[in-house]
């Protein structure tokens, strides 16, 4: 399940929602990422995101569906929230349920990274001194690459 | 031949530069995307950034494309920065 | 922090607990185990989980620091349920909140992996047919030995 | 010497196959916990598994060790099959 979303989510209870009921559940990974105060500039307050509503969330169910050919998925949550954002507000959260630890691990770390250069989000820093819209990363351009190996 | 056009979509930094969401623009002419980014392009001050030093991505009916790919009549073209979500 | 605990966990609040509220913090990656339907044996029923006090926590301990030194880690929660476990039980918490992404994956599932192949506990399966002590998997042996190349 | 002794400790199948959770075993004589192993093998019967096929682990004072480690009065030793948590 996908949602691209203005408001806040409660990650406890996505957890509690992605167990499966299946005997043959073994392992769930989940990551949050969050709002830091230092991006490409300093003293960050906030984050401004905008999405390409429609094309988002086609390109997200493709790497859910990916990471599905790929690993054992049970079930994966997506979600990603988008307009101003405030310092350590949750910004993305991915889960993935299995049957094994690896699978779930893969699974998440793979949909996380290839979301970072694949998915249609610009995120735009606010601080004192003014906005900034972030380059994207080398590094995250090669974590996404290495899943292609 | 005002239904051969294509929407055009730009977001993010292009958005806020070039101080356009959408275009509605007439392909006669165009045989693939590039040659509406550089059409775009041509039109001088901001818009010459389409075929600048900086890397732009284009999506045709929200799939990512190369600037190879032909266009018709109806399609959704959209232009943008590489991304950074997550 | 580290808990062993023969009742259950709630993965949701451990989640809340983990996140940090210092300005640095970008990333929360976690894991939870299952008891599944098919381990060694098919048809599993249930888990009996023994461990050895102290030298577990010792164990587990040292692990948080390794991750500590290699990855930037702010916060690390592991939770490892003992004796007698029923079919979709949560068996084991792993959470790290991190700066980086990249870092509390690999924290996190550097814990987990390590955890298997070196933290002493000790599953035994249970079904209708009978009990039976779980082997080390060579496959666990392998993943925790990769961390160290 | 009944002060010159240790504490060992046997955990899961071993401790189930051996019928034995603890033993205070006095150390006169042993160099090495390899050495206690292998006395304690000597006693035959389920006891032989200690340097059967089967891998046994070894802790000293509740860190792992190897065969080749030497005991001293007072030490905990605990001998345990390859553990399988998580």
């Amino acid at each position: 399940m996908i949602s691209i979303q203005t408001e806040d989510f409660d990650a406890g209870a996505e957890y509690l929602a992605l167990r499966d009921s299946g005997a043959g559940t073994g392992a769930i990974a989940s990551f949050t990422g969050l709002v830091r105060d230092s991006g490409d500039t300093q003293d960050v307050s906030g984050l401004f995101l905008e999405h390409y509503p429609g094309m988002t969330e086609q390109v997200i169910a493709s790497l859910i569906e990916e990471a599905s050919q790929r690993w054992d998925v049970r079930k994966a949550r997506v979600i990603h929230r988008v307009g101003q954002l405030q310092l350590q507000d949750q910004i993305v959260f991915v889960g993935v349920c299995s049957a094994h630890r690896a699978d779930a691990f893969a699974a998440c770390q793979f949909i996380m990274d290839a979301l970072k250069t694949s998915a249609p989000f610009w995120k735009k820093e606010l601080s004192e001194t003014g906005e900034h819209w972030v380059e994207q990363k080398a590094s995250d351009v090669a974590r996404g690459e290495a899943w292609n190996k | 031949m005002t239904d051969k056009t294509v929407t055009v979509r730009f977001f993010a930094r292009l958005r806020e530069e070039l101080g356009t969401e959408q275009l509605t623009l007439a392909i006669s002419g165009h045989q693939t995307v590039g040659d509406l980014l550089a059409e775009l392009a041509g039109r001088g001050g901001p818009w010459a950034q389409l075929q600048g030093d900086q890397p732009v991505m284009i999506a045709i009916n929200q799939a990512m494309a190369k600037s190879s790919a032909p266009i018709r009549a109806g399609d959704e073209v959209a232009f943008f920065p590489p991304v950074t979500g997550g």
